[in-house]
């Protein structure tokens, strides 16, 4: 979508003081972030569609978190920074550069899932071109591969650092504390980067942690905690990025908590009904990311109610015809079944 | 009696274990307020408040390690991980812990802890919500693993399992929850945790599976009696630590042939034992081979259904095995 | 050994603001003390001489804990509380009623040994008459046991308190972090102490925490953490005690971490010459708990040059008697060693 | 060439591949200053620096955790963990993380770590430094485990296994450190990881072992043949997982006998794979029972040695059981 007037230029230009300008945040920044968000929704969404339509048995979506995840990734560089997330971040992805139609790919499973070649459930990406590692299910296993990313450029002299994501309980985890532990005495690069939404399917926070933030047990590491309202882009961007300079300066690891919200159940498979009110849903949804950062692109001009229209629309028709490609896409070959188990030759060059 | 399906059978004995038994306690993740995400704990949270069921932080190597000090102050533990695929960090509990605190205090402690662990595949759980994760314990002497698949078989190994001093992993297939389903007993209805359950006589060829494959080799058998006039026993090993080789032994000195069948995968599972018990004890009296059917050898299930298929033992290919070993 | 003049205790009388008294200890009370540290030192050296005589395989001492370990055992109520100590505590053993001769079976793996009739190696205390808990040589393991415990303690209505020990090296794990995480979210009735002698056999302090404290750690888990002086007798049981009656009190867990130092190598297998400048290793035994105590007593008048020497020779006699003693005792049977895999016969009755 | 015992063996096959590739680091507790509590690694630290010799935390998940990171950056990772006894907490790790992550991402990423494992009995370690865990990892397609006892095969086998693209858990046997000594082949010496190694070619009956109870296997035959001139051949696996079922299946054609020995406990250990494979696969060959030989089915290892060697299975049970089934 182009700008087809100056008019929002002249307009932003007489707001020099603009939280975005003071973060370095150009136009064409704050308006691509804002394409990854509805993007990121409306992929989700079409994926909750084809879930119910029968034509993919599982998703999970990561509605409500997009703010954060297109604000933190905003801070990497695709190519140098090591990037570990998690099943929910379809905004960290795509701002990465993974494709609408990759990810499609993932959801059916198919052949040319990029992550797996549909061995994984959909949600888990991993892709070497882009530095994203290979995602498990078990959580709190990708921190210490973090930390052993982080020491490998370290002595190696690489530049860069290494951004691992993850829900609040996974804070409740031995590998969680063993790994902020191992960062915290070396001083690694990794930016530690918690989604917090309060709830770990349906145990609330408070039976996760004993101390009201996630952030708080950073000290417990040596190392800063932050807690940014996580469904405010500017918020997460300030906070990450700096998590990123301290890293990239040497000066050790960073733990940041995004605090949010899922705005849907668990996965597919789940009812939230079940544990959590309809009021408190309503009540976050009243915070949801996109609106809020679009009525601050409006306010500075950049955005109108009609540019809003057909930005959703774009993304909708880019991850439905997404869908309908993926779907038709080769499923993997059950030939293929026992490949991959040991590498075809050796010997290890690092992969 | 009433017909109840596995899952069904597993909450009802959980509540009325809870309901006689003031020491029965619950702990795990989401069995609490939201039922479990299997529903296997449903409606025990507001029949017996928080100090008996209780949601845990997500961290599973203190679910057993929680479960295992419990059971040091007196309560009945039972313990569920939510998916066998993520019961590798409490494995040092285990192992280490609980299977070896009788033997190690030369009999002054013991560990009567139950640990349910829903597993096994076809479910296009992908990776890590398909595994079978018995092979993994079932070196570990001082640990029992019990693996039935009837609403009966689970009623009284669950309730055995509770009341056992030993730890127990109660194995429960996923795949069986809603598939399988039979009488229920009413009451008290205990069965004893060691022996293999004959599910079917025969007299050609003895298969010996546990799990949903038991199912298939149940069915397969009776089509091939109807179909070919084959006669195989069917095993139920229904516990699989410790082995009941007694009852495998003396049917494959009837029959003469095994087939073991199991959905883990082939190299060190639980077959591999079977056979080889076999192979030592009743070699004297085979006639062929001993054949093993499981799946295939890779890391775990894959989640698009074609590969899912190809990789784990289908009924059909149960039935083939065990019409190939009879005309053998 | 009686006291044999009343002297001492007129002198106490004049000294009515001593620590001692303010804390609520008695002459008895602090004579007890002396002597079971005297004891523990004297047991753990003559373990140590029976393997340099090759009597015994292996064995690990708790040299300079000994005074940490009293206090804290002190505060403890043989028979109510629970215990989980680990393999250097033999001053809290010994203050919780096992005695030299049950203790020596252990070093010897004789078939009485009451820990484990020989299955464990020595320094593996459990008995349930005591309430100490069974130990594997695992670390960590316990502290989750410890909270289930409580647990059970806690629904039960069963007054008193669960008590468990690790040295620093276990604060890295990660069970450390689950149990305090869950024991902080629930307020068990935990004491969890930490002997932090600065390494982890040959790790230093620095390489396995990137905070100063292990009581650093506490805020984590939403509980108090109190870091003491070691080697002070008075710390040690005051903050205990004040960690014993919060516990009491409803108000949940603490973390103690009383500072010391192992004065010798890690076990009878370790050479701490490779680690530890033999400079580092003198400086603290300046500050070794016995003599620093005895110094106390002394002040106050109740130990006198000429009893300090007899309550030592005492104590060599008693752990010189009670080695023959074991020595002479029945070896396992090698009949048994298939015994207790399982239980003999159900069904379970909480044991 | 020079004659070296295990422990040297490991040291400097470590030594030389630090030397000659920068991308080697090897990490775990104690392996820094100390140099390891069995000197394994003893003075990597003073030749490679901190950077590569990394002394960390106790805390054996992240030991396992940390390398498969640092592999994924490009290093070659050797973690140390200090006794078999305490790898289980590294267990979700090894089987869920780095035995998977080929298979998982449909090879975009793989995962060359070694993990060194100092494993077994007869050191009077007691329950927690002694055991055998190769059973606990044997049913992980995806992994490579070997377990080499000759300081020959200790350098070729590490070798590989440091250039293995996929994760290996070299298994060393304790016992065999300083007992087991040998030529060392300078230089360049790589061995397959893989094939099984005939340790003594026979035609009597074929003794299928690794580890000690392989040296004890070697000794009897020898002993045997000079005094019955029974001949049987050993099979050193070296490699268990994946396991050479063709080395095996071809000798026991040949010898139409097989025992398995292993010091791991018998129930689930490599040896039923090892008896199973056999049943099937050279059936028709077979002239007696199976047999295997194991440590008792009992939770680990007891401290005094009177309970040990009650334990553990001993050099003259495996001469007996050899002459035994020969006689057979
Ligand atoms: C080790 C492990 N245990 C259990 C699960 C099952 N599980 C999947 S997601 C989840 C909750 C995660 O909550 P949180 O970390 O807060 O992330 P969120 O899903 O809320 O974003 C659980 C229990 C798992 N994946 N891994
Ligand atoms: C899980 C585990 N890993 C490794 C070991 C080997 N080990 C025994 S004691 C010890 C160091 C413990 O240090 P610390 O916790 O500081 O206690 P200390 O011995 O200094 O009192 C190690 C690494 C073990 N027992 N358990
Ligand atoms: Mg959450
Ligand atoms: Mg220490």
């Amino acid at each position: 979508m182009k700008r087809t007037t100056g008019e929002p230029l002249k307009k932003q230009a007489a707001l020099g003081e603009r939280i975005h300008t003071r973060l370095g945040l150009s136009d064409d920044d704050l308006l691509q972030m804002y394409r990854t968000m509805v993007t990121a929704r409306a992929f989700d969404e079409r994926a909750f569609i084809l879930f119910t339509q029968g034509k993919i048995p599982f998703t999970v979506t990561g509605h409500g978190h997009e703010g954060a995840q297109v604000a933190a990734a905003k801070c990497l560089t695709p190519g140098r920074d090591w990037v570990l997330p998690y099943y929910r971040d379809v905004g960290v992805v795509l701002a990465l550069g993974m494709t609408v139609r990759e990810l499609m790919l993932g959801e059916f499973g198919k052949a040319a899932d990029p992550s797996s070649g549909g061995r994984q459930m959909p949600k888990h990406w991993g892709c070497r071109r882009l530095k994203i590692v290979t995602q498990s299910s078990p959580v709190a296993t990708q921190l210490p591969h973090a930390c052993g990313l982080a020491w490998a450029m370290k002595v190696r002299n690489e530049e860069g650092i290494v951004w691992v994501s993850f829900g609040d309980g996974v804070a409740s985890k031995g590998d969680f504390h063993e790994a902020l532990n191992f960062a915290g005495i070396h001083k690694l690069p990794v930016v530690f980067f918690c989604e917090n939404n309060y709830y770990a399917i349906s145990v609330p926070f408070s039976k996760q942690s004993p101390v009201p933030r996630v952030a708080d047990r950073a000290a417990a590491y040596g190392m800063p905690g932050i807690s940014v309202d996580g469904n405010d882009v500017f918020e997460v961007y300030k906070a990450t990025r700096e998590a990123v300079q301290r890293a990239l300066a040497g000066e050790g690891p960073t733990l940041v908590e995004a605090r949010t919200y899922r705005f849907g159940p668990h996965t597919s498979n789940d009812d939230d009904r079940r544990y959590r009110s309809r009021d408190e849903v309503a009540q976050w949804k009243e915070k949801d990311p996109i609106p809020r950062f679009a009525a601050y692109l409006k306010e500075i001009g950049l955005l109108d109610d009609q540019e809003e229209a057909a930005i959703k629309a774009e993304a909708e028709k880019e991850v439905r015809e997404a869908a309908a490609w993926a779907e038709s896409q080769p499923d993997p070959d059950p030939a293929t079944v026992a490949a991959h188990v040991y590498a075809e030759r050796g010997p290890a060059h690092g992969r | 009696m009433a017909v109840k399906n596995v899952l069904e059978a597993v909450r009802d004995t959980l509540f009325e274990a809870m309901g006689r038994d003031q020491r029965v306690m619950v702990l795990g993740e989401d069995v609490g307020r939201h039922g479990g995400v299997f529903n296997a704990t449903q409606g025990l949270y507001e029949a017996f408040g928080e100090d008996r069921v209780v949601d845990t932080p997500l961290a599973e190597s203190s679910i057993v390690g929680i479960a295992i000090g419990a059971a040091f102050g007196g309560l009945l533990p039972v313990a569920e991980i939510q998916f066998a695929d993520f019961i590798h960090p409490a494995v040092d509990q285990i192992i280490n812990e609980a299977a070896k605190i009788r033997y190690r205090s030369n009999g002054d402690f013991g560990c009567p802890i139950v640990i349910r662990v829903p597993y096994g595949g076809g479910v296009h759980g992908g990776l890590y919500h398909s595994q079978s994760v018995e092979a993994l314990f079932f070196s570990t002497p001082g640990l029992k693993i019990v693996a039935p698949t009837t609403p009966a078989d689970v009623k009284g190994l669950l309730l055995a399992a509770i009341y056992d001093p030993d730890p127990v992993i109660f194995l429960e297939h996923k795949a069986s929850y809603r598939a399988i389903k039979g009488e229920y007993p009413e009451g008290e209805f205990v069965l004893p945790i060691g022996p293999a359950d004959v599910k079917r006589a025969g007299t050609d060829l003895t298969v010996v599976s546990y799990g949903m494959t038991m199912h298939y080799a149940l069915q397969a058998a009776e089509e091939l009696s109807r179909e070919e006039g084959i006669e195989a026993e069917v095993i139920d090993l229904r516990t699989l630590l410790p082995l009941d080789r007694r009852t495998i032994v003396d049917s494959v000195k009837k029959t003469g042939k095994l087939l073991v069948v199991h959905e883990d995968n082939l190299t060190g599972g639980v077959g591999a034992e079977v056979a080889a018990t076999v192979a030592d004890e009743a070699f004297m009296y085979l006639d062929a081979p001993i054949r093993r059917l499981a799946a295939l050898d890779v890391p775990s299930t894959p989640y698009h259904p074609a590969l899912e298929r190809a990789m784990l033992p289908s009924k059909a290919q149960v039935k083939e095995a065990i019409l190939e070993l009879a005309r053998y």
